[in-house]
This record gives structure tokens, C-alpha cells and sequence, in this order.
């Protein structure tokens, strides 16, 4: 969706503003809100997918309002919301008024490593060969779902070649609406600053992004 | 909603007044709460995955791996061919670097890497990313306007040098290797290593110099 | 700019909610917000196309959580301090604290009427004859300036057909930038709705909007 | 900011809490309080301004031209081929409506106006803009999703009609006339005009039907 969290190329932010001392955490909440929101994702109730498109149907002045762990919250509150785990009047009393429901796994501390070492990854096997190679030029499809995606709206409609091929990967518009993996080749696309930018873009610039085989079109 | 007289700061936990810390601080305690007493959360769990990320991984690790590719030609090469694997042969792998791509700052090429869509941070590498590679100023900018933002972190490179920005919009995570600084000749690869800082391994950043302290 | 203003196509805002009661105006201060901005445009000290950048460089979070008449009041702050005629100490204050600047006119009540009948038409003679004419093809450019523009994103790099002709009109980019009005001639062009979403969209739908002939180029 | 728990409702000012008015209140009046000391501003001119707005200019004066077109063809020719000067001589000029264009609705082409970078709207016809026109639900998705804008207006229009969408982009102004509703054969143009709806001429509702109470 072309949500807030669509910021390539927007305008009026501001400089970057690194901090000086750059704490992990600037508050215990923090803490807790990343410990929560993976120890989550660890349940098996949603994927990645689901939990970004959750983050990104914020209202757009919330989301661009918000610091990163507070998207986090709230993003994990709209999951839990969803998925029937907890209530809104829970959520309001602060406790627990209703029986749990069944989950596919909770992590425990002993296992914190291994799942961590293990991760997500990504990859499957191809059911078919690659429509691209590197080198190809291709073209970024003009789409403007309502669901998730991961073509970002700078990038639609651009000219741009293949540069490399990653293998099969779970396809993010279709798992984070619980349609399933349906994995798709991976490419790194390239394209020049001017063709994204237009002619008054920096000319030493290249810009690539990682996109699904289905947002590519022969050029 | 943000009213106050020309306070236009945003997106930063810290730029926020106290009153609204103790509403998301609320929040977030009234969650763990609800998950806890439900069973879906182990509190202990929680700790230990806010131990990980606060004391075991950081820039460190990637600091080693620029280390050993700028020490060791073979496994330079390794680690662009097979980033994952090259990288998991130091201990590095797992949550947020399933995928590992590396890409070589070169006197022709300089890479810098965004994820304009969200947070997407090699974790495994770099740990946590900062906050400002998760707020808007970086994530819009760095794809239309890198120089301006190289300059924001005191970076100037020769307009000749080409800026590749790397967008990482799938599940693959990027870490840059910077070009290994002059003056090294023969260094092990720990002296080297505290020569990386992690922006030089986002790119936004050029590693230190010899002699040159640790900002 | 990119800002928070370039609204066609995003997504994430909810329902249109019109008001049952719909009244003009819904508390004393939007009224004199409304009587505050004409009466100072009214003072010649910048012209509409500045009035829109103002608003338009508030951040985007700002420009998104603000209602229209916060909006117009935080841009109006913008003008009188970029343009000298109040100090920040002043707004602190809510008081004057040094001397006016002169300003080219002063609108009085019994001005008002003939004023709002005259308006501020935007129309000026063509130093040269339109480049286009109503059916011809045209592609929008690709641009993102820093600075105002009136071609939103959704429509760049965009093919379409001119429908209108309208004259020569003062140009925004210019006009707001305070680099003079330099009249260029406008038309209406017209875009199918597949031509700027893609494939999924309505496939009744054309959207037009007025445009100038730098951002044109023969299609 | 707008951390109010579940509260997800913006850019309406009378969905702001009252700290947050008061904030706003203040600010406009310290505002006009120094543009009238410093001789900027009249405060009588900014109560001559309001006034005009709040009880002289609003939709009845588009209502009596689209009643108009509806009655006479000769001026409905004129509205099309000129609408600023066929508007002008029924005494409806001047600010936000200096560049007329009138749209004519048909059985095969239903018009929809919107200013999608900011509030764009024909003032001497219509009046002040309500505020929904003037907020993000509308002015983003009009021009990518109008039947489904419609639908919240409660329009639903055959699928085979075509809808277009005029984005004031520039200083031109549209007027949308809507289709005479049948039965009305011999009405006087007041009583037309007591059909036209503001919404018919944006193009978000249709004009009321003989009988049909204004709602």
C-alpha cells in the first residue's frame, strides 16, 4: 500500500540526526517493545510480512510521527488484535480478561540462541527456471495495491537492468495477506538516478532494489 | 498531536515530551502484561533477546569480517561470492542476515545502503540499527539525494566517484566493505578491525585512518 | 517538493468523513485563521504560489495530524518570519516587540468587497504561441524539485492527451520561488487511470490535471 | 504527537482534544494580536472577510447556474464554452473562481473535481470547501479510487459510466453540472436550484429528485 512508510524520495524531514552517544535503547520500553515483538514472531501466529503490513496501515501522521520502536507497538497491538490473541478491552484494562488462545510455539529463554542462530530464511525452491538473467533490461510494473508490497512507489514504471539473481524467495504481497509463500525469483534491479529522478538527478547515481520476478516486465 | 510552538522534531524516541513516553510506556507494559498472562510470552525470553541484541551482537562482528577481507585476498573473494556462508564462517549468521550480500567500496564506486520501506538492518553483523537509519530523513533521502546525507555525516567523496545506494527491499541484507585505509601495510586483522566503524559498513562512513581515534 | 501536501494516491487515511452539520467553521479561531491569511496576502508581501510552499514545507507528520486551518496558520507564521514582518521572540510573545516593516498595501474593510471581486486572476499575455494543442500526445516529465511544483508525483512520467488549452499562467515553480511569474501556457491534460496505476485499475477512470508546458514534452 | 490510545482519527479539528485547541487558539490569537499592533492588519477587514464568507458566498450561488444551464440552453452553451464570464453575468466573480471551467455531467461521463496538493476549490459558486474536501481521505484517493469515494457519499453510478476526475492543479476552478433530474419538465429556475446539492457540484453526490427532501 502506498502507506507512510513508502519514503523514498519524499521531501521536508529534515536533516539525519545522528546522536552522539547512540544508545541501543533510550528507555526500558524499548527494550521491551523489541524483546515482545520477536518473542511474537516466534509464535508462528504471522509472518514478516504480515507483521510490516500491520506497521504500515498506521495512519500515516501516526507513522511518520511515531519512533521506530513505537510503530513496533503498535504494530505488534493491531497483530495481536487481528489474530484474535488479545481484546481491545484488554488492551484498555491492561490485563488478561479472556482464556489464551492455542499457539503454534512459545519461545522460552533456553532457546533464545538457537532461534536466533537459526533465523528465517527467505529462500525456496524454484518451481521454475529464472525469467531473467543478469544483464537483462527490464521494466518495475506501474502497480498501486492495497495490500503489501515491497515495489516501492519511486521505483514503478522505471527502466533498470538485472544485475544479479538471488534464487526463489517466500513472495511478501501474497504471505502478508495469508495467501501463502508462493515463492518467486529474487533480482537486484539497477537503475540510473536520471531514471528515477528525472535529468536533474545527481549523475553519479545508481539505485538498485531487491524485486520479485512478478514486478518485472522485459524492456 | 504535535502542536508545540515550532517544535518540528519527529520520529526520535527522545525528541518526545515525558507525557508521551509514559503513554507508550503504558502501552508497551499493558502488552507484556496481556502476552504474559495469556502464556504466548516467556518474560525470561524476552531477556534474553534484549541481552543478545544489548551486549552480544554489534558492529564488532562486522568489523572482523571487513577485517579478515581486507587481511586475506581468499576470503575477500569468498565473501563476495557467497556473502552468507563467508560471513557464517566466522559465527556470524542467523535473525536479519539469512541473506548476506557484500558489496566493495572501490575508488570508482562508492555503495551506501537504505531500506526506505522500513528497518531492514543486517542484525547478525551490525547488530541493531540506529535510529537514524530507521527514521524518515535517512530513509528518504538516501536514494535521491546520498551526497547531501554523506555530507549530513561529514562525508565528501570526488565527483567522479560513483554512489551506488543499495535499497533493500527483500529479505537480502547488505553490508558495505569499505576500501581498506592507506598506511596499513601488515597490519593483523584486530588492528585493522578497530579501523571499521559501522557507518563506514552502511556507508555512510569511511573507516578511520591510522592514528586516527575512535569518534 | 515531495512533501506531505503530494497526496494523490496515497493510502492509509480511512473513510471520507463529511460532517452531518457541515458548519463553516468550527471554533472563532478558524475564522480569524481564514481572515488573517486573506488580509496578509492581501498586503502584496508574497503571492499564492509562496503561501503553498509555506504550507507545504511543514513536516510532513505536521502537515498530516494538522487540520486545513492549522495548516494555513502554520504557514502564515512561516511568511511573516521568512519575509522580516515578525520575529520568533514576537510569536513567543503574542506581542509586537520592534517596528513594522513598511508593506506594499494594507487592506481595509471597506476595500474588502471589491478586493475578494477583483481576486488575483493568473492569467497573462503569451510572450510566444502554445507549443500544444488540444488532442496532442504528451509524456509528463520526471522531475522532483526541493522547491514548490504543482505536477504532483502520481503524475510524472506520465503519457496523456491535452484536452485544454487555458492561456499563459503565472508558473508556480518560479512565482514561488520568488524568481518572478514567468507565464507559460497551461493545459488540461488527460490520463487514463491505467496510465497512472497500472493493469488493476478502474478501467472507467481518466483523471486530468492542469499542467504547465516545461512540464510537458511531446508524447 | 497523537498518542492517545486507539485514537487514529486526524486532520479534522474537531477531532482534536481541547488542550490541542486551546494550543491552536492561542497561537492565532498571539498571531493577530501582532499583525494589528504592527499596522499589517485591519481587524475590521478580517470581520468584513470572515463575514463575507460565512453568510454571502456559499453553493446557492453554483445552484442558480447549474439551474440556469438546466433552463437555458443558450446559457448553458455559454457556461461551457466561457464559464467565467457566463458565471460572471449572474454576479458570481472574483477570488478562488478568477478561471472558470464547467463540466457537464452525462449519462456516459460522470465529473469528479479534487485538489489533491492542497484545497483548490471555486469559492464565488461554491463557498468555503467543507473540511472533508480539504483532508487526506479525499484528496488521495479521488483521483486513484472515486468509486469507492462515491460509495461513501452513497453514489453508486452504472459501471459502464465513465468517471473523470479534474485534480485543480493550477488557478482554474471546475463546477460540476450535474444532469437535470427527470421529472422536472417547466420548473422555474428556482425551483431547479432548490435541487442542486453542493456534493452534485463536486461531483461526489447527484442533485436531489422532484419530491426529495433536502437532506
Amino acid at each position: 500500500m502506498n502507506g507512510g512508510q513508502d519514503l523514498g524520495g519524499m521531501m521536508g524531514f529534515g536533516p539525519v540526526q545522528p546522536e552522539p552517544d547512540e544508545p541501543w535503547f533510550h528507555a526500558d520500553w524499548e527494550r521491551r517493545a523489541l524483546g515482545l515483538t520477536l518473542a511474537m514472531g516466534a509464535t508462528g501466529q504471522w509472518n514478516i510480512d504480515m507483521s510490516r503490513a500491520a506497521r504500515e496501515s498506521l495512519h500515516p501522521a501516526e507513522y511518520l510521527s511515531s519512533s521506530y520502536y513505537e510503530i513496533w507497538t503498535k504494530g505488534l497491538e493491531k497483530l495481536v488484535l487481528q489474530q484474535g490473541l488479545v481484546t481491545t478491552d484488554e488492551l484498555k484494562a491492561g490485563h488478561a480478561l479472556t482464556p489464551p488462545k492455542p499457539v503454534a510455539r512459545v519461545l522460552k529463554a533456553e532457546s533464545v540462541p538457537a532461534a536466533l542462530a537459526k533465523g528465517s530464511p527467505a529462500e525456496r525452491p524454484a518451481a521454475a527456471p529464472a525469467r531473467f538473467a543478469a544483464g537483462d533490461r527490464v521494466m518495475t510494473r506501474v502497480m498501486h495495491p492495497a495490500g503489501h508490497t515491497r515495489l516501492p512507489r519511486y521505483a514503478r514504471g522505471k527502466r533498470g537492468t538485472i544485475e544479479r539473481v538471488h534464487g526463489a524467495h517466500v513472495f511478501p504481497d501474497s504471505a502478508a495477506a495469508g495467501a501463502g509463500e508462493r515463492p518467486q525469483w529474487l533480482y537486484t534491479v539497477r537503475f540510473s538516478g536520471a531514471e528515477l529522478w528525472g535529468a536533474d538527478a545527481d549523475p553519479s547515481l545508481a539505485v538498485s532494489i531487491d524485486a520479485w520476478e512478478s514486478y518485472l516486465e522485459p524492456a | 498531536m504535535n502542536d508545540t510552538h515550532h517544535h518540528h522534531h519527529h520520529g526520535h524516541a527522545h525528541g518526545h515530551d515525558h507525557s508521551e513516553l509514559s503513554e507508550i510506556e503504558l502501552r508497551v507494559r499493558a502488552l507484556e502484561s496481556i502476552l504474559v498472562e495469556k502464556g504466548y510470552v516467556d518474560p525470561a525470553a524476552v531477556d534474553a533477546l534484549v541481552e543478545t541484541y544489548e551486549t552480544k551482537v554489534g558492529p564488532r562482528n562486522g568489523a572482523k569480517v571487513v577485517a579478515k577481507a581486507w587481511a586475506d585476498p581468499a576470503f575477500r573473494d569468498r565473501l563476495l561470492r557467497d556473502a552468507t556462508a563467508a560471513i557464517a564462517s566466522l559465527g556470524f549468521s542467523g535473525r536479519q542476515g539469512e541473506h548476506m550480500v557484500a558489496v566493495e567500496n572501490t575508488p570508482q564506486e562508492h555503495n551506501m545502503v537504505v531500506c526506505t520501506l522500513c528497518s531492514c538492518y543486517p542484525w547478525p553483523v551490525l547488530g541493531l540499527p540506529p535510529v537514524w537509519y530507521k527514521s524518515a530523513p535517512y530513509r528518504s533521502r538516501a536514494v535521491i539525494d546520498p551526497r547531501g546525507v554523506l555530507a549530513e555525516f561529514g562525508v565528501a567523496l570526488p565527483a567522479a566517484t560513483r554512489i551506488r545506494v543499495w535499497d533493500s527491499t527483500a529479505e537480502v541484507r547488505y553490508l558495505v566493505v569499505p576500501m581498506r585505509p592507506e598506511g596499513t601495510e601488515g597490519w593483523s586483522e584486530e588492528e585493522l578491525a578497530a579501523l571499521v566503524t559501522r557507518d563506514s559498513m552502511i556507508g555512510v562512513g569511511l573507516p578511520l585512518r591510522p592514528g586516527e581515534a575512535r569518534p
